[in-house]
């Protein structure tokens, strides 16, 4: 794994990742009440303890790079930059959904910020990247495009696949790998032969480093420095960020599969509580400071709510809208 | 959207694929599970909860996310003398596996002049309702019926539920069961006496003599609820359970058409391509000159399954526009 | 088997598909092709032969054999800009591609609001006919045109062949061309003055007044064959010539039909679940009562298509099939 | 790679792989002129130049083994005993063919030789050989499946899913790339990001190495050793058998990507002449002992025209006959 980041931390720069990541925390806890509630529907995946990749990741990148992602994209889309109101509305269903409540929490849309998506098919976005990464090569020489997966992904033909075509091509990708350690109820080991993902991506001659996911720092730094290798065309990277999540893969996942103890001991290593702790020794937050940043996103999250509930539905009458882009 | 009835004694539906699963296993040590989730996590649907305890993890076999080698991987298997029940965890992620079901499973039977066989049975879940959005709501089974050397069936009931995989696995043939999400949560009890099923014939839910309504999966329950109100205004319609999309049962389809001389298909494909067109040419060919009324369709709107719920009810057939459909068939010279 | 006809001028259909890309490349800076061997190999079907040493390796792109991932980096470079022509060598191999084309291409406006479009080509050769076995003659496009988001055309005519490309690229959404692979030799000459071609409208190929044939693709030569002999029988047959199918022109469909009172259907894909159940089933709920018989189909047997060269010829549409099929609908009352 | 075979040549045994190769070579010599003729249509790829990769490897294997081919399978299909009347009927299509004249040069099978087929689709044959595997795992240690397939597989998808299943679950499969440098017309290195396939193999934890695939000896003794290894449980290998088509790709192709001076090059090392000068220079095979091998594979060829002409053919009132097991 990278060394964690040397350079000089400052007190605004810790402040915006934390207040990221606590936007973020405070965006899902809420999603998930509201799930209970029965305001949110379908699957909801949600990111709870994998902040760190997200902002760590997306705050290193550059407005002009484009981002796909998966179906656990909460974080993402938030981070670059969709507005929580959109985002919770198209959870909700509405109109004033980022995808007009047609895609809901798997399938989050900004065009105007070049977020192509979640995706609900696992691996399924990485080709899209690929060619994506294809036009900014052929077109826009210095743009790049970051895709995130999981480790579940990893052993699907698509992952080969892209990143054989991505590193033939020498295309500016940079894959994202969230090595949470388990898709759905499948422990990494019980599904890849080599579980160390940066030695399958050495075998496509693609640079690869493995980042502690839990040190929104660490992913910074690493994501920085391979974004800059990328956009002197230098051919993809990935990183694999070894990471966490606390909660259940789903809203119907019992969690039969792993022990209650591990989760507590990935919680302790968590990336708020871990950045919380390192503001603090450095004298560069004090609890207040926490305590305002924590306020702020539940206020946030309490007007996107709002935002939500009030937004209108979108008419029955426009279903058939959008299916041909040639037609609407 | 109506809920499917709910009897007295509590055996749901995913239980019922539940017993089915383990009394394959129980009686046959060729058979065995292999699927993405089926064992550590239950299942995704939570239809194998239980069976890695007690059958262990050589016959209740969690995959990697690979679906096509995993797919292969059951042909091979079933070349090699084993009797795989394969899962793909929903029929969206089938896609990913079609080369594999229609170039090698559909065809080696045929293609080797008959020296080989591949006797494995798949079971998807299928279908929308549950607000799963475009990629998570395909409903593929009549698409998957356009492939010869397959044999696809869907349980609509809890006994067939219960019974149909041992037919399949009785098939030496590769068959594809679609078990519609919706229903794994139905309850009901299953009929006294009854020991297996057969996966040849549709069967009748409903008689009646007015017209047919033809159909399968989450969709008969609809056609159901559309008939029972039919019928408090004096129409009965017969509900047709196709059972098998392939080979369809014509002559089920016929005689029901040839007793009501109007008929209505339902389904939830996208209605361009869909089974239910299938259905309809069909009868166009065998049974035009007893027809009083055009055939119809109800079919889900044809668009990518929206999330939002209204959007998605809007979407797929519903008893309303069943009993729209109805009432036009049945009003004198109304289309053509 | 009746080849396609063969008149003076030479221009060959891989000809005019070869013109279409080199006019598109030379058009539109951001148009490139894509896809297994179209460069140095010249293309499968040398549809691409030369254009590597007039473009350049950037814009006629190798690609390794990987059907999903190059499908899916023509869906990424249609959102990030590109016009990608994606050649995928054949319809068979489109297998391995499918999730990317039905759950991304497919969905992507529609899932995001309208904020993405995929203006995406994919070329594939389709169809049987030269003995290539079951793995490698399949017609999908019939199957394809179930998927809504989708553009689905067939090129039969020379015109079509050196226009429709470039119909398909002022698209904004993705488009399939289906090549069929016994037309590439076919040679002819385009009609004088024409420059462009929709992705609209069917056309009348042969005008009739006694029944309709309707068909696309190889499929179009035989029913222009058969249409001549029953000409030589008193009896006109108009040809319809489908074009695209998805969507279907139904006005074109039902206005014929509606002319003819007889309608029989024409295509190679396997009969259950083939498009011509669909126009079959467009016809029965449109023009019903305009009928004079039952609408009829010929269609490929079902089975996997087989390689020796009098059983494909069973297995596929004829001539012979297509006139027995139209006699039994003129006679009067024969089925039903 | 492999240093070439160090045990000690047989008379015999050196004639034999001769003897085999030459029919291979004679069979397929007299196809590529049944061709011309029509008498065999469809696709058709010859398998000229790599015969010591069949020839080797089959030699190396038990009858109990499972094979699993591609379309570039005659000879596979020939070594493995599939009688050449028979193949030679498939490729006329015959009702006598291994097939019944339903599969052609792409798809002959015989079940009774475990045979499983020529398949079409590239790659299409990794994840059947895995799942032949996994039912001798469980039901008859001992056995292995053995499955052939080009360097242009290796891109694809179902390589790797294929090769991670089979690591984890420490199948006894065989991998047998058959690497002749060209995927049709795209040469290795415009295909694949890493050109050395047993590194690929690596990255899934497999046994891996590279064979001299114009060494019939060496391709022997790599085969024998890996099988070896194999029924002792050590999960699968992966040899890449380093080997160069002379002719064509099949019967439609110009060869414009490469150089004639390339083929030549390849040709002064081809099998036949290789294990001819051999035998020859080690004193095992006179002349006359080659000019013999090559009448009796000439005859034998004839033979099966003979055979294949005078078949007769499938009715067509069968047509339908097996496309279900379970109706026919
Ligand atoms: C192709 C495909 N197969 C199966 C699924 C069902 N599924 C959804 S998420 C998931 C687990 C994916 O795990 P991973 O890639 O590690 O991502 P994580 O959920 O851990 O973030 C599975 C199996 C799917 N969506 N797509
Ligand atoms: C999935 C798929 N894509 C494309 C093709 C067309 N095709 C047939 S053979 C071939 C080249 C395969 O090369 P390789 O695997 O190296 O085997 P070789 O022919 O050299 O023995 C291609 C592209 C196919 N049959 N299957
Ligand atoms: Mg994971
Ligand atoms: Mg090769």
């Amino acid at each position: 794994m990278n060394a964690p980041a040397e350079r000089i931390l400052t007190r605004e720069h810790g402040l915006e990742l934390l207040g990221q990541m606590l936007r973020i925390r405070c965006f899902e806890d809420r999603c998930y009440r509201l799930y209970g509630e029965g305001k949110i529907r379908g699957f909801l995946h949600l990111y709870n303890g994998e902040e760190a990749v997200a902002v760590g990741a997306l705050k290193a990148l550059r407005p002009c790079d484009a981002i796909v992602s998966t179906y656990r994209e909460h974080g993402h889309a938030l981070v670059r930059g969709i507005s929580m109101e959109k985002v919770m509305a198209e959870l909700f269903g509405k109109h004033t959904g980022c995808s007009r409540g047609r895609g809901g929490s798997m399938h989050l849309f900004d065009a105007s910020k070049r977020f192509y998506g979640g995706n609900a098919i696992v691996a399924g976005g990485l080709p899209i990247a690929v060619g994506l990464a294809l036009a900014q090569k052929l077109a826009r020489p210095g743009e790049l495009t970051a895709c995130f997966f999981g480790d579940g992904a990893v052993a699907e033909g698509e992952f080969h696949e892209s990143l054989n075509l991505a590193s033939l091509w020498r295309l500016p990708v940079l894959f994202l790998c969230e090595n949470n350690l388990y898709a759905m109820g499948t422990a990494l080991e019980r599904a890849q032969a080599q579980t160390d993902i940066t030695v399958q991506a050495r075998a496509y001659r693609i640079e690869a480093a493995a980042v502690d996911g839990m040190d929104v720092l660490a992913v910074e730094e690493a994501v920085g420095a391979a974004a800059e290798r990328i956009r002197k065309d230098a051919g993809p990277a990935l990183l694999e960020m070894r990471t966490y999540r606390f909660r259940a893969h789903s809203m119907f996942d019992p969690q039969l599969y792993r022990d209650k103890a591990e989760i507590e001991a990935w919680r302790k290593k968590g990336p708020i509580i871990t950045l919380t702790t390192r503001l603090k020794t450095l004298g560069l937050m004090s609890e207040e400071d926490y305590q305002r940043l924590e306020r702020e996103a539940q206020a946030q999250v309490e007007a996107a709510v709002r935002f939500a509930e009030s937004s209108p539905w979108e008419p029955v009458s426009e279903l058939e809208r959008f299916v041909y882009a040639g037609a609407s | 959207m109506p809920a499917p009835p709910e009897p007295a004694a509590p055996l749901a539906y995913r239980e019922a694929v539940r017993e089915a699963v383990r009394e394959a296993l129980k009686a046959d040590p060729r058979v065995f599970l292999m699927g993405e989730d089926v064992g550590r996590y239950g299942g995704s649907y939570a239809v194998s909860k239980g069976l890695l305890e007690e059958f262990g993890p050589q016959r209740i076999r969690d995959t990697p996310l690979c679906e096509s080698a995993f797919v292969g991987a059951g042909i091979g298997a079933a070349l090699g003398g084993l009797r795989p029940i394969v899962e793909i965890m929903t029929v969206n992620f089938s896609l990913l596996a079609l080369d594999q079901i229609v170039n090698n499973a559909a065809t080696l039977s045929h293609m080797s002049g008959g020296q080989l066989s591949v006797p494995l049975v798949i079971r998807l879940a299928t279908g929308a309702g549950r607000q799963l959005a475009a990629q998570h709501s395909h409903s593929l089974e009549g698409w998957y019926a356009h492939i010869p050397g397959l044999r696809i069936a869907v349980p609509s009931t809890l006994d067939d539920a219960r019974f149909m995989l041992a037919a399949a696995l009785a098939s030496p043939d590769p068959v594809l069961l679609f078990e519609h999400l919706y229903l794994y949560n139905m309850e009901g009890e299953l009929t006294a006496g009854l020991e297996r099923v057969d996966l040849d014939h549709a069967a009748i839910r409903r008689p009646g003599g007015d017209l047919t309504l033809i159909t399968y999966g989450w969709s008969l329950y609809k056609c159901l609820a559309a008939a029972e109100t039919l019928s408090r205004e004096g129409i009965e319609a017969e509900v047709l359970d196709l059972r098998t999309l392939r080979p369809l049962d014509d002559a089920a389809i016929l005689a029901s058409v040839r007793r009501t001389h109007r008929a209505l298909i339902v389904d939830e494909g996208w209605r361009s391509g869909s089974l239910s067109a299938e259905v309809s040419a069909r009868i166009m060919e065998q049974a035009f000159y007893d027809l009083d009324a055009p055939v119809a369709r109800v079919c889900t709107m044809e668009v990518p399954v929206p999330y939002a719920k209204h959007l998605e009810e809007a979407a797929l057939p519903s008893p309303e526009r069943i009993l729209a459909a109805a009432r036009t068939l049945l009003s004198p010279g109304a289309s053509g």
